[in-house]
């Protein structure tokens, strides 16, 4: 049983691995259908690692409800939510706008799903501004870099900021934005790219690591 | 048969958008958005309702774009027109919900691996060429200047800064020799430019997240129009009011708690 | 004095949300009128590299972007969308990321009716159904796209539409484009733009930005857009004004109040420490 | 498509050198050294053509390139470019692959969109026709047999680059599992010795939280190791810890892991259940409920370490205002803006896996560390040499050197 639960699967990866990195080198025909087949295959399965998501939530809400937990009446409101997308959704057969007209999902979408997305981030703009006041503490010299760049982009990038840099700096010949293009294209580059780097080589060895069956852990435990 | 298409007729008629469901949508919209946006004066009953509706209308919403655009053109039409090898990956795909059920969730390790193996294979190459050897191409190319002129020049300069900066970050992350001597000197200039990058990106973010409440405000701003029956300007009030009539209850029964 | 700078400097958060409630709604009733100037670099070559494609190259446009993200890049895509069809090139909008197809659905009803009213569909552009893997997806569209795109979103065959005459991989087509909130720009750049050899640009949001730095100075990005600026830029350079410009306008004071308390807030600490 | 008259063939045979057969004279040279191969490296369906420079004749005139299926008789033009270029230098291919000769073009003749790429190798005809004003000279043609190949030569610095990596991969993980290996110990560390001392003084609690990440994620594992060493020092000096979690698996892990430490300190007496506590699987719910304890029991010492998205903001902010000694660490770029400038000390991205490593000395932590190390030293070496060599080559005209240089860190 330990071959059909264990082995075959660790085999599946390995064998579909390494023909898929061989795949980047080897550009024969033979080759090339193996990787489109590939592709449409992994397309398909990809579509059902969605319900993986969709099932946990549903799990963990549920759940919630039948321990009646704290705030299990909440949970209700996510079988709500779901319902009230994916009924319109079937009444019209999942199209948003029939012709010029919107259809009810098209109305969900725009009134209840864009609101509630995209209010969620934006509350993270109120933290900033008095995360800006209460902790951004220029402690040390590192910080002290940290601001005056983060001043220069903050200023830099609004029609107001570049006013008050062309009145209190215009004389220098140089505007705003040629300060923050160079930023962005020399010293940013150059932090950034040695943090690349690290993080390449960490996703190579993770690879790797699954190719060979060594990292296991996705599989869930035996 | 036809008693089911009538019912079904007139059970769609009602998700008929109407212009009166248009107004309607502005209020929803602008309800929706206040009740998240009043968990910046405490947690409360109303954010907690409208956040989980987000849960449940995001996975609804993804639900039905993979219903009508994945399963049905890539699975459930090819099936119909008997194209069987679909139901390889069809079968793989599924396997990976057996996850939750303990007994049988060995299945699901056919799928995953199935992912896991394509997916590394294909990013190992090419990390090596987008991420490693571009990066290095792309820092030394500065380097090749047949001739110097004024335009070059600074290029170079450039060019060099960016070499240097690099090449301190990595002596940072550099795990395998003490930090002492010139080694420390160079990781020490390295988190200076760390720094600068922090600091665009926080200068970046800054302007990001504004982005995202200007839209929230304007979307506000249009259903406070007198077209929308002052939708905003209503459920402000009315949560105003509720968070007074709550402050006032929970003093009288002997102060509550602030979150902060 | 002392206590009350300290005390100053423990406002109630509340008070600070309040003044950037006030900050960016005021310019939104009554926009400042400021000009967008000083456009940047990357946003520039985008716009040039379009401009530079013969007429009816085909432009591939992935918006992988969903509503949380909207106001920064649904200016930047419509901006692109309006370009690319003035400019009467053929434009194929795809869609790796499922909470982008209302989006998408967004532009499609606004193309006849104010972007370019003169384009057919199936003619002058197409659209594409959502797809789940974003890798597989990738590898395929530098082989044979036909394979996976086999229809578009309506569920007619695209082999024989005009607008996919001669297109059959990335190799046909003049540029890339993608647009998106999450890391979707990355896997172009390695899956297609470095494998493929295909010219690739993006518009992605401000957060991220920073973090393309190196893709640009390589060359594995033709362009990029970058946030809401990046968007008023473009719309700057197409000669069309929309959300982007006036959104960056309404950013303006909100900018000024975090340098403001961030300078206000360190000042009072280095009196405290000092006096 | 517009057809030209075909052509009887002349000289039927393989790579041949061609003379000039244009039916009428004109005033454009002959056309040369034509030859035609299989392109070397790809799927099929492409071949290599070759040929000589016309010299100032090329001003001004066009090179159309015409291909012929020999299956399926008749001409189609595939390609039409001005005629100065397309020189054997301008192929964009590395010298190991490629030695281009001067006076000489080249061109990768890709026939799939003419006649599709069958899988078995195709016989294609292939001629040029030069066409300056109304003139025109062409080539005679040219058979080859093109098919796909087994390697593609010139992605042969990835493969070398991915065996290097493979085999120093497999080298340190025996080795870490055998001898273990050195990682040199991490600033950040003093900071959390440094910042427990001090909740020992004050008598105040220690907040530790390990972020929004699952068990799977490496900033959490690594951030349990830390839990470790932090629940140790704490049993040593008899402080309290609090760590509120966001996922019920992390916080079993995390039970046994700060159990574990009081043992080893042997203070088991001193270990309570309720040290890991759940708090909600909601991003902003566990991030206002974790900020409101914070505020009310405002601990000596804070401790953010482990995966952080939006929710950085908002614990690091309350941290920062109730003047807790806050450490925190995370490998989110977005997110450590943030936390740089409200804390006292920040673990940058791999510092964390680093510290982690170094306090659990797992050998599979360790061996991804070194195998990282081992690139950044190849990539330092790489720039430094590579351009120097570069600069060299360009103060004193060395083309070649530059070429093979440039070409050696370039992906095809």
């Amino acid at each position: 049983m330990i071959f059909i639960k264990k082995h075959i699967p660790l085999f599946i990866c390995f064998f579909v691995g390494v023909l898929t990195l061989g795949s980047y080198y080897v550009p024969n025909a033979g080759s090339e259908n193996y990787i489109e087949m590939m592709n449409k295959w992994e397309n398909i399965v990809a579509g059902f690692a969605f319900l993986l998501g969709l099932m946990s939530l549903f799990y963990s809400h549920f759940h919630k409800i039948t321990r009646r937990a704290p705030g299990w009446g909440y949970s209700l409101f996510v079988y709500a939510g779901f319902l009230l997308v994916v009924v319109p959704a079937i009444v019209s057969n999942g199209q948003p706008m029939k012709g010029p007209d919107m259809t009810s999902l098209g109305w969900i979408y725009r009134f209840v799903f864009t609101s509630l997305s995209g209010t969620m981030f934006a509350v993270l703009a109120f933290y900033i501004v008095s995360t800006a006041y209460r902790a951004f503490r220029i402690k040390s010299p590192q910080a002290f870099v940290l601001f005056a760049a983060a001043f220069m982009v903050i200023l830099g990038r609004v029609p107001l900021g570049q006013m008050m840099w062309d009145g209190a700096l215009g004389w220098t010949g140089y505007q705003v934005t040629d300060v923050i293009e160079w930023l962005m294209s020399v010293p940013v580059v150059a932090g950034r790219r040695g943090i690349m780097i690290g993080i390449a080589i960490g996703g190579i060895v993770t690879a790797l690591k699954i190719i060979f069956g060594i990292e296991r852990q996705y599989m869930g435990k035996d | 048969m036809e008693f089911l298409g009538n019912t079904w007729n007139a059970f769609a008629a009602i998700f008929t958008v109407t212009p009166g469901w248009m107004t309607f949508g502005g209020w929803v919209a602008a309800g929706l958005t206040i009740c998240l946006f009043s968990f910046l004066y405490k947690d409360n009953p109303f954010f907690k309702v409208a956040e989980h509706l987000y849960l449940g209308a995001g996975m609804g919403w993804l639900f039905q774009v993979y219903l009508f655009q994945t399963w049905k053109p890539k699975v459930f039409l090819p099936l119909m027109e008997g194209q069987y090898s679909v139901l390889i990956p069809t079968l793989l795909g599924l396997s990976l919900v057996t996850q939750f059920f303990p007994r049988i969730s060995w299945i699901s390790r056919y799928g995953f691996t199935f992912i896991m193996g394509y997916g590394s294979g294909l990013v190992i190459p090419l990390t090596i060429s987008t991420d490693f050897l571009k990066q290095i191409g792309g820092t030394i190319a500065p380097f090749m200047v047949s001739e110097i002129n004024s335009g070059n020049i600074m290029s170079l300069l450039n060019g060099t800064f960016v070499a240097f900066g690099f090449i301190c970050v990595l002596f940072y992350f550099f795990f395998s020799v003490e930090h002492k001597g010139a080694v420390k000197k160079a990781s020490n200039i390295g988190i200076y430019f760390l720094m600068l990058y922090f600091g665009a990106a926080f200068g970046n973010t800054v302007m990001g997240r504004f982005s995202l409440l200007y839209g929230r405000f304007d979307d506000l701003y249009k259903y406070s129009a007198p077209d929308y029956f002052y939708a905003t300007h209503v459920v402000l009030g009315l949560l105003v009011a509720y968070f007074i009539l709550d402050k006032l209850v929970l003093s009288r029964r002997g102060g509550g708690q602030e979150a902060h | 004095m002392k206590n009350a700078l300290e005390k100053f400097l423990k406002i109630d958060r509340r008070l600070i949300f309040l003044a950037l409630t006030v900050l960016l709604f005021a310019p939104i009733v009554r926009p400042l009128g400021l000009p967008n100037k000083n456009l940047g670099k990357d946003v520039v070559n985008t716009y040039n590299y379009i401009e530079a494609l013969p007429e009816r190259s085909f432009v591939m446009l992935s918006l992988d972007y969903d509503p949380a993200t909207r106001p920064e890049l649904h200016p930047q895509a419509v901006a692109l969308v309006k370009h690319a069809l003035r400019r009467n090139l053929r434009v194929g909008i795809f869609t790796l990321n499922a909470g982008a197809t209302g989006m998408i659905e967004d532009i499609a009803a606004r193309i006849p009716k104010d972007i370019a009213p003169d384009k057919v569909y199936g003619r002058d552009y197409v659209i594409m159904p959502f797809q789940p893997n974003p890798v597989a997806v990738m590898t395929q569209l530098g082989i044979n796209l036909y394979e996976i795109y086999d229809k578009d979103r309506n569920g007619n065959p695209t082999k024989d539409m005009e607008v996919m005459k001669g297109v059959k991989s990335v190799k046909d087509m003049g540029l890339g484009i993608c647009i998106t909130g999450t890391a979707m720009l990355d896997y172009y750049v390695a899956y297609v733009a470095d494998k493929y050899k295909f010219p690739m640009a993006g518009g992605v949001t401000a957060v991220s930005q920073p973090g393309y730095g190196p893709y640009l100075q390589t060359g594995q990005l033709k362009g990029l857009i970058g946030g809401m600026k990046g968007a008023a830029d473009y719309e700057t350079l197409i000669n069309d004004l929309e959300k982007g410009t006036s959104g960056i306008d309404a950013l303006s004071l909100a900018h000024v109040l975090v340098i403001v308390l961030i300078l206000t807030s360190n000042i009072i600490m280095l009196v405290l420490k000092y006096l | 498509m517009k057809r030209p008259p075909i052509i009887p063939l002349i000289l039927p045979f393989l790579f041949l050198t061609s003379i000039s057969s244009a039916a009428k004279p004109s005033p454009l040279p002959p056309l040369t050294g034509f030859t035609a191969a299989d392109m070397p490296g790809d799927a099929g369906g492409a071949a290599l053509l070759r040929w000589n420079a016309v010299g100032g004749a090329a001003e001004g005139a066009t090179m159309e390139v015409y291909a012929s299926d020999t299956a399926r008789p008749g001409w189609v033009k595939i390609a039409e470019f001005p005629a100065a270029e397309r020189t054997e230098k301008d192929m964009d291919l590395p010298f190991w692959a490629w030695r281009p000769a001067p006076g000489r073009h080249a061109l990768a003749a890709d026939t799939s969109s003419a006649f599709g790429r069958p899988d078995e190798a195709q016989e294609i005809e292939f001629k040029l026709r030069l066409v300056k004003g109304g003139a025109s000279v062409e080539t005679a043609p040219v058979k080859v047999v093109i098919g796909g190949n087994w390697f593609n030569v010139s992605r042969f610095n990835n493969l070398v680059l991915m065996l290097t990596i493979i085999i120093v991969f497999f080298w340190t993980v025996s080795h870490a599992k055998r001898k273990g290996l050195f990682i040199r110990r991490i600033a950040g560390l003093d900071a959390i010795d440094e910042a427990i001392g001090r909740a020992t003084e004050m008598g105040r609690p220690i907040y530790y939280s390990t972020g929004i990440g699952p068990m799977s994620l490496v900033p959490t594992i690594a951030s349990t190791s830390i839990l470790g060493e932090v629940a140790r020092k704490v049993a040593q000096y008899d402080t309290s810890l609090k760590v509120p979690h966001f996922d019920p698996i992390v916080m079993t892990v995390c039970k046994e892991v700060v159990k574990q430490s009081y043992l080893e300190m042997e203070r088991p007496d001193s270990y309570r259940d309720d040290i890991n506590f759940f708090v909600s699987q909601d991003q902003f719910s566990f991030a206002a409920s974790v900020d409101a304890m914070i505020h009310r029991e405002k601990p000596a010492a804070c401790f953010f370490i482990g995966h952080f998205m939006a929710e950085s903001l908002l614990l690091a902010e309350v941290g920062a205002t109730t003047g807790a000694i806050q450490i925190a660490g995370t490998e989110q770029e977005s997110q450590l803006p943030f936390f740089f400038t409200s804390c006292d000390y920040t673990l940058i991205g791999e510092e964390l896996y680093a510290a982690g490593a170094y306090l659990s000395k797992d050998p599979m932590l360790m061996s991804t560390l070194k195998v990282q190390d081992f690139g950044k030293a190849f990539v330092m070496l790489a720039v430094v040499t590579g351009s120097v060599l570069l600069a060299a080559g360009a103060v004193f005209g060395w083309e070649p050197l530059m070429r093979i240089v440039g070409q050696l860190f370039k992906a095809y």
